[in-house]
This record gives C-alpha cells, structure tokens and sequence, in this order.
C-alpha cells in the first residue's frame, strides 16, 4: 500500500499548507508589488505576476481554494451520488426505474453549459461554484451506488437483517451503504481532481471566483504572459499535478486495499 | 389443537423478462414457478425436512414462510393467523418469532461490523436488555451454551475471521437470542466441511428440543435431512411430490421421484452395493413444465396419463401422502428393473 | 431487438422531451437576454430594444413562448438565430462537420493508444516501464487543457515552426482535393495532440487494470492447462474480456463528441460546436441555443443506443432488457 | 506401473505477510488406470497438488520443491516447451469452479475447437466439430450447447463441458477437482458413471479431488486423505474407509450421517484446520485429535507402510503394527 | 453654409505618431492580406444592430455618406461633399458619380434615402441617434438632402459612425432586412468585394475592380477567425497571419520598439474607463464617499500595472481629443489617503480594526479584471474592502443596465464621435446614466452644446459642464483607452499609417499593399 502512504503524506502537505498559508507566504497575496513579472528570485521565490503579485504567495494561497473546491465538490456530489443510487438500487421496482430516468436526463445535460448558465444566474462565487460542479458531478456515483446496492440487495445478510426485523431506512444506512461505498471512494478521488481541473477551466473562461486566488485563475491569468514568462503558470500548473497525483495515489490505494483481487506483482 | 404453521397452496411465481439470445428476442415474458401450490402443516417442536435438487424452490419456499417474500397466492398461517396480517401488526414481533439460518454463512452477516454488534444489535431492535452490558450479558450466556467458547474470544471479531461452521454457530446463536417459534434452516450445512456439519446438526436439534421450537430443514443432502427431520417432503419443480414421515420416506417411499433420489444416494461404505434407479434427461427448468406431471420427462414409470394431467395427492400411509398415479401397482418394478 | 430498440427510443424520446423542456426554461431565466447585447455596449439604443424584443416575441410570458417554439419544432424548424438570423440547422450543420472531425479522430485515436499502452503495461505490471507509464498518465491527466494547448503551439508551431498554430485551413492557398485534405491533416495534429495528451490517460488505466484483473480471472487458468501459448490466450480471450469498460467509457466520450471540445476549440481556433455553443451563450442566443441542446441530446441518445446493442454484441452476458 | 509419482513434494505460497506452506512433504503413487480420490477438509491443500502437476500455480508466488514424475519424466524439470506437450495432452484437469472456466465472451463451441487445435493445428473445421459433439454426447449434452456462451447454461451443464474439454485428447490421466461436488444427486451419479464408463473404454487414469468421502467409497478403487498439507493415510477404499487406521479418518467418517443406518449420535471434529504458515513440532492432526499422546506433539510420525500399498502417517497405526 | 471639417475636430489627432516611416511611393499591387480577428461576424446587415465582430470587415465592402478617419475626423465617403443649411436644420450630401453596387447595378441617391428611412422605421442601431431626421428628398440622383426637426450639429458625427452604412435599396425593398438572403452574401459599394464566410474559420474579401474611390491595391484580405489572443499573436510571429487585430499582447510590445521589421502606432480613442457610482441609493449616492474613493485610487497604478503604460493616464473630465473643449483647470485629484480616510469619516464611518469602514461589490462586466485587482488593492488602502462581481454581459445588463441594482460599478466605450455624447453618459435619463445623475443646469448645458454650432461657443457650455461633474463626482474616470498598433514594416498603407490615415476609417484595408 505504498500508493496510499505516499499519497496520504502529500496530502497531508496540502492540508498544512492550507492551514498554515499565512505563516509560509512570503506576501500578501493581493499585494500588487511594482515588480511586474519578475523573474523567480530570492525576493520573490516563484517570480511574480502580470500585475506585480507575488506568486510563490498566491501559489500557497490557492491551495486553499483549490483544495476546498476539490474536497467539498467531492463530498457533496458523493453524497448526492450515494443517496440517490442507495435508494434507487435498495428500494428497487418504480422507484429505481424513476430514479433512473432522472439520472440518464442528469447525464444527457451537457454539463459544462449548466455550469455556465448556473453560474451567470446565481454569480460566480467559489460556493456557487463548487455547488454547481457537486450537483454536475453526481451521476456518476449515483450509478455506481444503484449497481452496488443492486447487487448487495441480493446479499444474504440483508435479508438476514430483514430477518430480524431491522427497517429498511436503517438496511440501508447500516447496510447497504457501508459495503457499498468502497469503489465510491475511488471514484470521489478522481471527482477531487476533476474538480480542481474544472475550475481552471471556468478561470480560462473568465467565469471564476475573482475574489479568491485560486490555481486555475493564476494560471489562466498567466497565459497571456506564457511565451516569455514561464513561471507564472509552471508554479501553479505543478501544484495542480502534486494535488491530483497525491489523490489519484490516494484513490488507487484504496481501491488496492480493499480488492485484493487485484494483485499487482512485486 | 392448531398447528405451528400451516400453509396452503403457498405459490410464487417469478416473472422474468428473459431474452436468451439478442437475435432471438421473441418470447416476451417467462414465468418461473418457483414454488407451486405447496400445503403441509408442522407443530411445535418437530423438524420437517425438505429435499429436492437444486433450483426446486425450497430457498423460495423458506423466504415465503417468513414474508422475506409476498407469496403470489395461498396462505401461510402462522400460529393460526395468516402471516400477512402478523406482520401489519406487529412487525417486530413476527420478525421475532420467525428465524432463518441463511444458505451462506460467509454472507449472512453485514462483513463491516463484528460479532458482538451482530448479536447486540438483534437484541436491540426487540429492545430486549436495558443497557448495553446486559445485552451482552445476554449474548455471551448464549453463546457459551451453544459451545462457542470462550465467548469474549469472539466478541471482537469480525465475520470474516471466523470459518464457515463458527459463522454458522453464530448465526444459529443470533436467532436463538429471540428465542423464536419457528426456526426455517435453509441447507444450513451445505457449504461447511464435513467436519464441522455434525456439530452443527447436533446444534440445532438441541435448541428444537429445548426451546420446543419447529425447525424446517432445508437441504438436498437426503442423508443428513433423515438424520434431523421428523418428516420429510419431497420437492420436484415447485411442488411436494411426496411428503410423510422419515422412516417412510427413505424406507418405503411411493413417488418415483423420491424413489430415485434416495437409490442416488451414495454411501461411505465401499461395500454397500444398492440398485440404482437411473434417468435420463435434464432437469427440467421451472419455466417450460407442461400440462401434466412435472416429472414426467424423465419418470421410468411414465404412462400416457402422467403427460394429461398433474395427479393429485393420495393418502399412502399414516400421514404419508404421494403425487402419482402409479403409487401401488410399481411396487416390483424397481427390483425387476 | 426490434422490440428492445422500439422500447429504448420511446424512454429516449422522452428523456429528450423532459430535459428539452428543462433547457428550454433554464436558458431563458438566465439572466439578460439577447435583445441587449444586440443593442451593443456603446450607446445602446432603446427603440431597437424595444422593437427587437417585440419581433421575437420576448415580451410574451415563457409559457406562450414555449407554446410558440413547441410548435416551430413540429414544424421541423428549429428557428432562426437571433444574433446571426439564419437558420439554427444551417448553423450547426457548418460546425458539426469540423468537430466531429477533430473529436473523432481524437478519441479514436486515444483509444487505441490508450488502450495498446495499457494492455502492454499490464502485461508487464510492476516493471519499471509501467511505472513511469502510469506516472506519465497522472501527470497528463493534471495538464488545464487550455494551458497545454498553447504550450503545444509554443513549442511545436512557433519554436520548431513545424506545424501551423491554428484554424482548420491554410487561407493563403486555396487547396483542393488532396491537397485540402492533407491541409486539414496538418493542421488538425496540434489539437488532436492536446485532446490526446488529455484523454488517453482514462483509456490506458482502464485497460491497464481490466487487463490485470481478467488475467487473474479462472479461465485463463483453464486454457494455460490446456498448453495453449501465452500470447493466443491473451490476444484472443483476455483482450476481449478486457475490453469491456474501455467500450464503456469511450461511448461516453463519443456521446458528448458533439458537444465540442470548447478548451481546444478556442485555443486553436478551430470552427467547431464548442465556439459556437461559447458564443450563444454569452450572447443568450436562446433559439441557437435552444437547437444545439435539442441536437445534442438525440445525439447522446443515438449514441448510448448504439453503444448498448455494441456492448450486448461484445459481452453475451449483458440482455437487452 | 506407476504413471504419476509425486516425492516429498512441497508447495509453499508465499504471499506478503507469511508463507503459506499448503503441501508438505508429500508423497504419493498413482499407478495407471487408478481411480484416486483425494479426500480432506477445505484448504487442506487438494487443489494446490492438482495444479502443481501441471505447473498452473503463480510462478512468482510460489516454491516447489520435489519432485512430480510423470512415465519416468519430472515434470517439474521441464521448460514451458516441453511441458505443453503434456499439458491436456497427456494429463488434463477439470477445475473446481468450472462455473468460470470458460470465457464469457466467446461460444463453448469456438473455445473447444481452439483448445483442440492447440495439440492438432491442422484439424479442419469440421472435424473438430465432430470430435467436439462426440464429447458433448459423452457427458450427456444436446449438440447445440457447441453454439451457446457460458453463461446460457446451468452449473450442471457447464460442469459437463468443463469434463468434455478435459477429454478433447483423451488423456492418460485426468484429475477432477471437485468437479460434482455443486450438483445434485441424480447428475451427480449421472456423471460419475460415464466418466467411470470411460474411463474403462480409455484407460484413463482419474484422480478425484473432493471432500466428499461417498462419492470416492462408490466411485473410487484409492483414497488418499490429506490434512493441512500432508498426507495422513492413502490404500485401497476398501481397506481405508473399512476399517481406518488413522484417526483423522475415522473421526471424518463418523461425522457422516448414514442414510438407512441407526439415527446414532454424530461426532463432529473439534477444532479447526491449523494455520499453515505457522511451523510446528510433530503431528500436523495432534491438536484436535482425541487419541493424540505425549509424542504425538513433539515427534513427526512416519509415514508406515502396511500391505496392500495401505499407508498411515501416525503414531498409533505404527505402533499397532509394531506390536 | 458650414463645412463639414469645421465640424469635425482635429485638434487632438497629434496623439497618432507614427514611429515607421512609409518607404518608397512605389505601391505595389496584388497579394493577398492575412488578417485575425477575435470575433466572428454574424450577419452582414451593416445597419440593423451591433456587431463587432462584422464591424470589420463591413467597413471594407459597404460605403456611408461621410466616414471617420484615423485622426476621428469626418471625411467624405459616398458623399464627396456636404453643407448645412443657415439656420442648421438641412443637410445636403452630393454624391460620387458612377457609384455602382457589387452586382453591377447603378447606385442612386434613392438607396441613401431608402437605407436612413429604413433605419428609423426598423429602430436599426443608430436610429436614436438619428432621431432628428424629418425627412429626406433626393432632388437628383446625386443628391440627397436631410430635414432636420431641430439644429443638431452634432448628427453629422453620427451619421458618420455606425450603423449608418447605405445598403442595396434593389435587393432589400420590400423584405425582411434581417432575414434578407443578403446579409449573408453583402453587396456593397465598397472597395472590396465579399467572396465567403468560412464558419468559424474565415471571411474573404476581393478587390472591387470597379470601385469607384482609391482602389485598392490588394487582390484579396482574407479574415481569420482566431478568438484566442495568445494563439492570433503567435500565428502573426510565425508568419501565417499578417497582422492580427487581437493585438499584440502588452507584455511583449518591448519586443518590437527597436526592431526595423515592425511598425508600431500609437492610437489614442476618445474612449476612457471610469468608475460609476449610484447616485440615488447605496453608499456612494453621498457625495463624501465619492469624492473619498476620488482622493484613494491610485490612477498611476492602474495605468502602468493594469494597463501596462498603454493608453493615457485620465487627467481630466473629458477626453483629452477634444482639446477645445477641454477644462484644463478641473482635474482629477491626486492621490490622498489621509484625505479620502478622513472624508470617510466625514461621511460617518468608522474604521474596524483592520482598518477598513465598510465593504461593497463592484459589478462589472468582462474586461476589467486586472483594473479591479488594482482598483481592489487601492480600496483596501483607504478603508473600503471591495468586492468583484464579475458577470457576463447579458447579465451584467440585466442587473446593472435594466435593473440599476449596484453601488459601484465599471464602465468604458467610446464617447464619440461628437463631444455631445456626454449627454449619454450624464444626461438625465439618458440611456447610459445608469447612476441616475441629475443635475438640472448640466441638463440646460448639454442642450445648448448640441445648438450651437460655432466650437467657441461650444466649449464655454463643455467646460461648465466638466466643473459640474468634478463637483459632483457622479463618475471617476481612470484611463484614456489607447493602443499600440505593431504592423509589420512590409504592410504599407496601414490604416493608421501616415498613407492612410486620413483618408481611411479604422480597419479599411483600402490603402494596404505588401510590400514584400
Ligand atoms: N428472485 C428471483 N427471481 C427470479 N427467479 C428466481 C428468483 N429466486 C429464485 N428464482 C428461481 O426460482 C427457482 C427456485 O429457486 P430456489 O432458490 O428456491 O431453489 P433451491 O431449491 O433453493 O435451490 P438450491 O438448492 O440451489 O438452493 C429457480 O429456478 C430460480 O432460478
Ligand atoms: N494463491 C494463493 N495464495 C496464498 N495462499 C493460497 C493461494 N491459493 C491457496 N492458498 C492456500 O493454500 C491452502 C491450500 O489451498 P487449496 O486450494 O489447495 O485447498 P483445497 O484443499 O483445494 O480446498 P477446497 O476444498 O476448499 O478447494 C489454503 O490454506 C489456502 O488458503
Ligand atoms: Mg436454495
Ligand atoms: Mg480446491
Ligand atoms: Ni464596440
């Protein structure tokens, strides 16, 4: 489980430099220094910005936003995703069939566009977006689930529990829910990435939350600076591949510990 | 005096949407008869064993005595009342009186919570025990009566910890707290090793003697059924073809059908040599039985008549009945064959 | 089948309804509307306004508006754009062409890399190839797509000066025949690499772990008992055992090919329904937008049709229900 | 003759945590057109020999020492080339989950005609159909199965096509992993009689894996019986399932219910199969064993041979036979 | 009579330099000119509503009456030349002889007519600006005179803007001018021809053979769509493309300044970002805060880090181009922070610990994001914890120009073509108020300033007007937009270059020829 360890650690890095973004930034962030894209050096370590920002700062900062985007898109549209296919795949008959039809139309919604619309409605706030992403983003555990809580329906230990007369609310939060979320777990990891990816995305677009500092938009503040200062994006883009690379070793690590049916040699 | 259970014509079909091949999509709909127009009766504290091979719904068959499923017709009565309106009662306390021990054991218990969850938790919904340490109290007295000793060795593990004969031992234990009025075992020990079914059988016959509880055994195992039941019916396709007591049914049984399954039966001892009684043919699967008997494909004794209709069920001996309209006169005809 | 597909398009069909109508409301309660942006920034004029907003019926409640597009649609007209007036279907027409081109051939072509690299990964899972291949998958996978499409324009266009930095043609000669279609090959390299580089990651991990798992599956033990060579039982049974998810989610990805790839589109110029979906949106382009939805749902559905009676060809065990 | 002779064979898993050592200093003849079953509990390491006969374990996981010879050959001394020669050829194997013994994806009939061109690459089409139905007619099974996928058929069925694959070549020696166990009594019998039947119109040599002692008393002429890795006791049925001599056996013996026999009191075995990746001093049954002596916890019993190739590895039996 | 270049103004054009010199007088012809843009066209019906992305391009295929050149003088077009009657309420346009439309057919004085009245009819985009038109005569064919309801010197400006381009009366009479077949295959009467629209691709345009003016020197401009100005700038680098107006990303223009291959103009527009604020309800309807926010922004700052030295620094209340109106002694504060802290505190705010007085959201929409970081980072210096609601245009008009539901906001645009467009801006319920200023004597003001004609007089009413507005404080402006133009040296005749400058309107390629 060597994936997982690694991964756990880097997150854990994350998460501190979350925390601790104050005491590690060198800058203020939002301070616009009068050294317009200067090159990395000891004053500015990661170099700075189009509008003088130090970006070894911004970069740290950013961790926040981006990492709360990942996780909390990740948990909710979990969430969302586990409910629904729990009750679908559990209750089964009409319901399944409903809720079914719910999700296809979900995924036949081009997403993208109803980040898009929701977004210009409600504001490009981080929550809106990391709201608009979750409810976006569900589908694909929701099916998940439903197959999951399919096939452990059929499980003798439920109808054991039926059995003994347990109700079939706490069946399934006691249940089918808890033997079912083990390859939800690896799929909510690649939601975290997925995400983070997302909302660089929307910055590109000029739809991101222009309060905070997130890596998304330093990076797509710095395209236009790309032919000749590199730095502005390399610092960003490579905390981006840390935070992905740190879950997807997360996510792959899971899904080896608990499947020891797959078994990788050596 | 009413017996413990009473069921008549019990039927449950399944309907599925079956298309075996893409190409070949025509039939829309295939009825499984899973179980089909099934009646007998058990008392308190007797063991009635059910046999058949596999797939002639005797699980099916167990899931509708204790409403896991909604029979398509018939009645189950259970102490004198129909098990529907039991349950629209008072659910938990049908749930309580009612037990199974599931087919599987490795699967009967959620793998994500360990034993002593299991078997508090059962107390709890009956809300049997005040605290925590009584319903404990509780499990651990169970426990070390049933032989798992010593019980707090166990409390901490999880299911897959344990062997197939220790999860079968607690989940005997686990309907046992409930002290139930009926116990439905479906192949209890089919999946254990020899070694471990004995103890098991051994197991279960006490707590029916003790806590004067019916047990129905469920298993295709004929040998083992003998040993445990007070009677036994024999199951073909959904329906019982013979049913009486043990010693008729293996000694003297009338069906063809019984007749073969117990001439199948093989023994541990090389040097018993019994006749065999062989047919031909697949089992027929549930959903293309015809119009007449079930077992009429394959029966050696087949006649024009057994393809017409199904026989009806006749009184062979002291609470002995058969399906087949050859009962009296093939007695001969296994021993000229 | 016949059956099976009669049934599928019927819920499809309706599925298509439901969420048309879904659409239909949630664009035009975005807020704004297309009569303004019409008007432009400077010195926007309140008559033509007033008068557009008259002309297209914006003035009436959303039901009427509904009622009225509803029936446009039976019609088989889906309307003219507000923004461009020509008819919504020419529009998507001149577009749909140069995205499915560029999807396609992405996709295609990162399935089967994807999938070739996995399965060779996963023959040789744990070796240090494999690792440095997964490695490179996750950092691929990290890439923001707009970024690596400028990088790739920085270095393969303007540095090495090899390939041409955007649009889908040369203006400068007007190519025909062969010509043209070499033309377009070219300069379809750099946004196909960038849509590679982005979705071959998925492919490779996918077949990399099916291919593993079915290798540990127990039939393959039975046809190594029988003496069968390693590499016949691989490239005819564990290949087409492993398969499976990748068709999957390459139905996914093929269903959403229409949709345009906006990222890559925008960065490389590239004329396809990414742009144009951009632009109708900013510009609330509500028939445009309105058509391109309607348009992309049947297309999603088409597509998961197909793949579903692909899928049952592949793996018997999946019935048609 | 002996055909398969296995000496002081050893298998060891090695997995993460420990080494798991399922077969140990095992020895065993077959002689040819035996019938052998191989009796024991769960995990006492049956098909683990099965497969080593035929180098089917994970070669990275596991260590093989002894030898395993085959017609003079040690099998465990050839390269892959030489081996596939023998593979189904000489020896073919019926899994214990034939349920999934085949590809899901492909039809019965495809992926038999391709194990048969494995051996016979210049067979023609319909040939190999010919050949293919023949077997199909042999274990009993309509001609059509050779066009349905796996999963279009009942366990019996398929445990049919798992046995008529094994016979393709008609080998020498054919080992059944408990191959009947799942099915009922009547296909149960079904099977095992034409696979008798065949095996007198073949002379094949069977070796029966199962823990079901009924099936190897009627259709067996040799048991061995094996626990946690060794063998305890190996003669012929009718002398072992007689009158055994090594308690392990007996006390399996007694845990079976008689069919017509006195409703007498069944003994189950206490305890249960000890940890294999665990060393331990003298008998492997000791713990659980009721006749178990102050020796039998320190000292490892000799295997003993009596008569009639009859042999027990216990404490008891030798000095019984010493006295 | 009044000439139409006395209306016009060219008293602030010295702000075009031309920094290339134009070579040898040897124009030579043929080739075909590569040029981005960052839009694409929609329709080419020049009249009906705005387009940017058509803008462009129909500058080169259709012709107005009178143009604007690069020096944001009024020139002849169409009409060679003009005059007002005396009591200004009559304009006569003589027009060019033997002006023929693409398709061959004869152009008239009736396709003037027919093209303004059908503007008014259709509500086309200039149609309230045009308002004052009463009606149009064509006495001959080459004639057109324009009643005006009321004097309005300002009309001729706008008659040479936008919107205002004469179309084929042959092809669109009697149809639906949106749904004309035209508008997507345009006839004009300019110096190229339309061939095709690529979609999303290109348009290309040919040189019109007959053309009645200057022809031009090219065989052929071709358009690239290129929406991406990263990806426009690095085509132009490697050469596909000849020019690109995405313009030149500002960090790299220090690249070109002393490069012989490259020309570089200097374009100023009477084009300038301000800060609006609501005047009737919110924080900034008192007049303290305003003028604190006036003492606390930074306007150095926002000039060179957000605009990067492009453009101008606002100075004053108007824009510096129209010099003769300009009120040298009102000008914009500078920097205080000590002052705009203390009016806040006049204004009954007080300071929490971190300094600041209280926190609003500054509604924009796209393309001010790094003047609002800069604009964010001066507010916080002085007290005010700003926050950015960026939307997109749709929903920006919905909120801010429908709804008027904002404190603060930011505008931009173009405040010409006649000074009087600040009448647009700050005139009681005028369409670009949206901070609802009233004041009753700029309203006198701005009415006088469209009456009369001579610029003394003009700038009297101007200059009152600019004391108004520092007094008030309804607006704070922060930059005079501005760019620098990098063409290539081997693109002679460039619309701001010397060649062209006075005679061709913005993007008219006319005058273009490569030489190469
Ligand atoms: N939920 C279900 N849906 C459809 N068919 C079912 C269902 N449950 C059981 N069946 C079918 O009903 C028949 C009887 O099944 P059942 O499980 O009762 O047999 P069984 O006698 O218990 O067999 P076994 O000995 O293998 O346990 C079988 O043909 C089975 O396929
Ligand atoms: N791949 C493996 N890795 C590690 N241990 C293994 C592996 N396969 C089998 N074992 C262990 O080896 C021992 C013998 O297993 P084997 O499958 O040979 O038993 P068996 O006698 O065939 O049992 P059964 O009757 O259940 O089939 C068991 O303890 C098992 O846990
Ligand atoms: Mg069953
Ligand atoms: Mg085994
Ligand atoms: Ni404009």
């Amino acid at each position: 489980m060597k994936e997982l360890k690694i991964g756990l650690v880097m997150l854990t890095i994350l998460i501190l430099v979350a925390i601790f973004a104050p005491y590690i930034a060198t800058k203020d962030p939002y301070l616009l220094n009068d050294d317009l894209i200067a090159e990395p050096s000891a004053k500015y370590i990661f170099g700075t910005d189009g509008l003088g920002r130090d970006v070894f700062s911004m970069v740290i900062y950013g961790t926040r936003t981006s990492l709360k985007i990942g996780i909390f898109v990740a948990a909710v549209s979990s969430t969302i995703g586990i409910l629904i296919g729990g009750v679908a795949g559990y209750i089964g008959g009409k319901v399944d069939r409903i809720i079914s039809e719910i999700i296809n139309i979900f995924l036949m919604l081009p997403t993208f566009f109803i980040t898009l619309i929701t977004i210009a409605i409600y504001g490009s706030s981080l929550r809106n977006i990391i709201i608009v992403m979750a409810l976006t983003s569900w589908t694909g555990t929701a099916r998940l689930m439903r197959s999951q809580a399919i096939s452990l329906r059929e499980r003798t230990f439920i109808k054991s529990a039926q059995t003994i007369g347990e109700s079939s609310i706490s069946i399934l939060f006691k249940h089918i829910i808890p033997n079912g979320i083990f390859p939800i777990i690896t799929n909510s990891t690649m939601i975290v990435s997925s995400a983070i990816l997302s909302e660089a995305g929307l910055s590109f677009l000029g739809l991101g939350d222009p309060n905070v500092v997130s890596w998304g938009k330093i990076i797509a503040h710095g395209k236009t600076y790309l032919p000749r200062s590199w730095w502005i994006c390399t610092f960003p883009g490579l905390a981006i591949v840390f935070t992905v690379l740190s879950f997807y070793l997360i996510g792959e690590g899971a899904h080896k510990l608990l499947n020891p049916k797959i078994r990788t040699k050596g | 005096m009413s017996s413990l259970l009473e069921i008549k014509d019990l039927t449950k079909y399944y309907v599925k949407k079956k298309a075996k091949n893409i190409s070949r999509n025509k039939k829309k709909r295939q009825i499984i008869k899973a179980v089909d127009g099934v009646s007998f009766s058990l008392e308190s504290g007797k063991v009635m064993g059910i046999i058949g091979e596999s797939g002639c719904g005797k699980s099916t068959l167990g899931r509708l005595l204790i409403a896991l499923e909604e029979p398509t017709s018939g009645i189950v009565k259970f102490q004198g009342k129909s098990i529907s309106s039991r349950i629209k009662e008072d659910r938990l306390k049908f749930r309580r009186d009612c037990q199974m021990i599931f087919q599987n054991p490795f699967d009967t218990f959620d793998p994500r919570n360990n034993i002593k969850r299991i078997l508090t938790s059962a107390l709890k919904i009956h809300n049997i025990g005040s605290s925590k340490e009584e319903r404990l109290d509780i499990c651990i007295k169970y426990m070390e009566n049933a032989g798992v000793i010593p019980a707090k060795d166990y409390l901490n593990r999880y299911p897959h910890e344990l062997s197939g004969g220790q999860l079968q031992r607690i989940s005997i234990i686990r309907s046992m707290l409930l002290n139930p009025k009926l116990i439905i075992a479906d192949e209890p020990v089919s999946m254990l090793d020899v070694s471990v079914r004995a103890d098991i059988i051994n197991l279960l016959l006490e707590i029916t003697e003790k806590q004067k509880a019916g047990l129905i055994f469920i298993s295709h195992d004929i040998a083992t059924t003998s040993y445990i039941s007070d009677s036994i019916a024999v199951m073909y396709l959904g329906r019982i073809v013979e049913i009486g007591r043990t010693y008729d049914i293996i000694n003297n049984s009338k069906h063809p059908y019984t007749k073969v399954l117990i001439s199948n039966c093989m023994s541990i001892d090389p040097f018993e040599n019994s006749k065999v009684i062989k047919i031909k043919g697949e089992p027929v699967t549930p959903m293309d039985a015809g119009e007449g008997c079930y077992f009429a494909p394959r029966c050696y004794k087949v006649s024009e008549k057994c393809k017409e209709s199904y026989p009806p069920m006749i009184k062979v001996g002291e609470g002995h009945y058969a399906s087949c309209f050859y009962l009296f006169d093939g007695e001969s005809y296994l021993f000229t064959q | 089948m016949g059956n099976y597909i009669k049934k599928r398009t019927i819920t499809g069909v309706l599925t298509i309804v439901f969420s048309f109508c879904l659409t239909f409301f949630l664009t035009r309660c975005a807020p704004g509307n297309p009569v303004k942006v019409l008007a432009g920034a400077d010195n926007p004029n309140p008559e033509l306004i007033e008068h557009l907003t008259i002309r297209y019926g914006l003035d009436k409640s959303l039901p009427v508006q509904f009622v009225n597009y509803v029936k446009d649609v039976f019609k088989g007209d889906l309307g003219y754009s507000y923004i461009s007036n020509r008819p919504v279907t020419t529009l998507i027409a001149e577009k749909i062409f140069p995205t499915i081109l560029l999807s396609s051939t992405a996709t295609l072509l990162s399935v089967v890399i994807g999938t070739i690299l996995g399965i060779y990964a996963a023959r040789r899972a744990g070796s240090i190839l494999d690792r440095v291949m997964c490695g490179i998958s996750y950092v691929f996978d990290s890439l923001p797509g707009f970024w690596l499409g400028l990088i790739l324009i920085l270095i393969f266009a303007s540095g090495l000066g090899l390939l041409p930095t955007s649009g889908m043609y040369d203006v400068r000669e007007d190519y025909e025949g062969l010509p043209k279609v070499l033309d377009i090959m070219r300069h379809m390299i750099l946004p196909v690499s960038a849509l590679l580089i982005i979705q071959t990651p998925a492919y490779f991990r996918v077949a990399r772990s099916s291919v593993i798992q079915t290798m540990s599956e127990d039939f393959v033990l039975t046809l190594r008992a029988t003496g069968m060579s390693e590499n016949k039982i691989f490239n005819k049974y564990i290949l087409r055992n492993a398969i499976i998810p990748t068709v999957t989610i390459f139905s996914s990805d093929l269903a959403f090919m229409v949709g345009g790839v906006t990222f890559v589109e925008i960065v490389f110029a590239w004329p396809g329904m990414g742009r144009l979906i951009m632009e109708a949106i900013t510009r609330r382009d509500y028939p445009l937008l309105t058509g391109i939805y309607l348009m992309i749902s049947i297309s999603i559905c088409i597509v998961m049709l197909i793949t579903d009676i692909v899928y049952a060809f592949i793996d018997p065990r999946i019935r048609l229900r | 003759m002996t055909l398969l002779k296995m000496q002081h064979l050893n298998i060891t898993y090695k997995t993460q945590e420990k080494a798991i050592k399922a077969v140990r200093d095992f020895d065993l003849n077959i002689e040819l057109q035996d019938s052998m079953g191989i009796v024991g509990e769960s995990g006492s390491g049956k098909s683990t020999l099965a497969m080593a006969v035929l180098q089917l374990l994970p070669k990275d996981i596991t260590d093989i020492s002894g030898e395993i010879i085959f017609n003079g050959i040690d099998l465990l001394k050839l390269n892959s080339e030489e081996l596939k020669g023998i593979k189904w050829k000489e020896i073919a194997y019926v899994f214990q989950k034939s349920m999934n013994s085949l590809s899901p994806v492909h039809k019965i009939g495809y992926q038999l005609s391709d194990v048969y061109k494995v051996h016979e690459p210049n067979a023609n089409k319909r040939q190999i159909r010919e050949r293919v139905c023949e077997l199909f007619e042999l274990v009993n099974l309509p001609s059509r199965v050779y066009d349905l996928y796996p999963h279009e058929l009942s366990g019996g069925m398929m445990q049919r096509v798992s046995i008529a694959l094994s016979l393709i070549y008609y080998p020498k020696v054919l080992i059944l992993d408990e191959s009947t166990t799942a099915l009922d009594v009547v296909t149960q019998r079904q099977i095992l009689e034409e696979i008798m039947k065949l095996q007198e119109k073949l002379n094949l040599t069977r070796i029966m894996i199962t823990h079901d002692v009924s099936i190897v008393a009627s259709t067996c002429n040799k048991i061995a019986v094996m626990y946690a890795g060794y063998l305890l006791e190996s003669g012929y049925v009718t002398d072992v399932l007689h009158s055994p001599k090594h308690p392990y056996t007996e006390e399996l013996l007694n845990s079976y219910p008689s069919l017509r026999g006195e409703k007498g009191y069944l003994k189950g075995i206490p305890g249960y199969l000890p940890d294999l990746s665990q060393e331990h001093k003298g008998c492997i049954f000791a713990d659980r064993c009721r006749k178990a002596m102050e020796k039998c916890f320190y000292n490892r019993p000799e295997m003993v041979e009596f008569s009639n190739q009859w042999k027990v590895a216990c404490h008891l039996a030798g000095s019984e036979y010493s006295e | 009579t009044n000439k139409a270049d006395e209306v016009g103004n060219n008293d602030g054009v010295d702000e075009v330099v031309k920094t290339g010199e134009a070579g040898d007088d040897r124009a030579k012809e043929g080739g075909t000119f590569v040029v981005s843009m960052g839009r694409e066209p929609q329709t080419y019906n020049p009249n009906a509503y705005n387009d940017d992305g058509a803008y462009i391009v129909i500058q080169n295929i259709f012709n107005k009456l009178v143009k604007i050149n690069g020096y944001d003088e009024i020139v002849p077009d169409l009409a060679k030349e003009w005059e007002f009657s005396e009591d200004g309420t009559e304009i006569t346009f003589y027009l060019h002889e033997n002006v023929k439309w693409h398709d061959g057919e004869d152009f008239s004085s009736e396709d003037v007519k027919w093209t303004f009245e059908q503007i008014l009819k259709e509500k086309g985009f200039a149609s309230g600006s045009l308002s004052d038109i009463e009606g149009i005569i064509c006495p001959d064919e080459n004639t057109v005179v324009m009643k005006l309801s009321s004097p309005n010197s300002g009309i001729l400006g706008y008659i040479a803007w936008f919107g205002t381009y004469i179309m084929p009366k042959h092809i669109y009479e009697g149809t639906d001018w949106l749904e004309n077949p035209a508008n997507h295959k345009p006839i004009g009467t300019g110096p190229f021809k339309f061939v095709e629209h690529k979609s999303g691709e290109s348009v290309t345009i040919v040189r019109n053979d007959d053309y009645w003016g200057d022809k031009p020197y090219l065989d052929k401009v071709v358009f690239r769509i290129i929406p991406e100005q990263s990806t426009a700038y690095q085509a132009w680098l490697n050469g596909e493309i000849d020019h690109t107006l995405n313009g030149v990303p500002a960090t790299e223009l220090s690249r070109f300044e002393n490069d012989d291959n490259y020309l570089i103009y200097d374009k100023l527009w009477p084009n300038r970002g301000y800060i609006l604020f609501n005047m009737k309800e919110g924080k900034f309807s008192d007049l303290k805060v305003r003028q604190a926010v006036a003492y606390g922004i930074d306007r150095d700052e926002i000039f060179t880090k957000a605009l990067k030295g492009i453009g101008l620094k606002a100075e004053y209340f108007i824009s510096p181009l129209y010099e003769w109106a300009l009120n040298k002694d009102v000008k914009l504060p500078e920097r205080d922070i000590e002052k705009a802290r203390a009016l806040l505190e006049e204004a009954g705010y007080t300071a929490d610990e971190n300094g600041i007085y209280f926190t609003t959201t500054i509604d924009t929409y796209p393309g001010f994001d790094d003047i609002v970081e800069v604009l964010q980072s001066n507010f916080r210096e002085f007290g005010i914890d700003l926050q950015h609601n960026a939307m997109d245009d749709p929903t920006y008009d919905e909120k801010v120009w429908f709804g008027r539901d904002f404190e603060i906001t930011m505008l931009g645009g173009y405040q010409g073509p006649d000074i009087s467009a600040i009448g647009n801006r700050f005139g009681a319920g005028s369409v670009m108020n949206l901070g609802d200023y009233n004041n009753p004597r700029v309203e006198e003001l701005l009415k006088e300033g469209v009456i009369f004609s001579a610029k003394e007089d003009r700038a009297v009413v101007y200059k009152e007007i600019q004391e108004l507005l520092a007094e008030d404080l309804p607006a704070i402006f922060l930059y005079e937009k501005g760019a620098k133009i990098v063409v290539n040296s081997y693109v002679k005749g460039y619309p701001a270059s010397a060649e062209a400058v006075e005679k061709a309107s913005e993007s008219e390629f006319t005058y273009v020829w490569l030489d190469k």
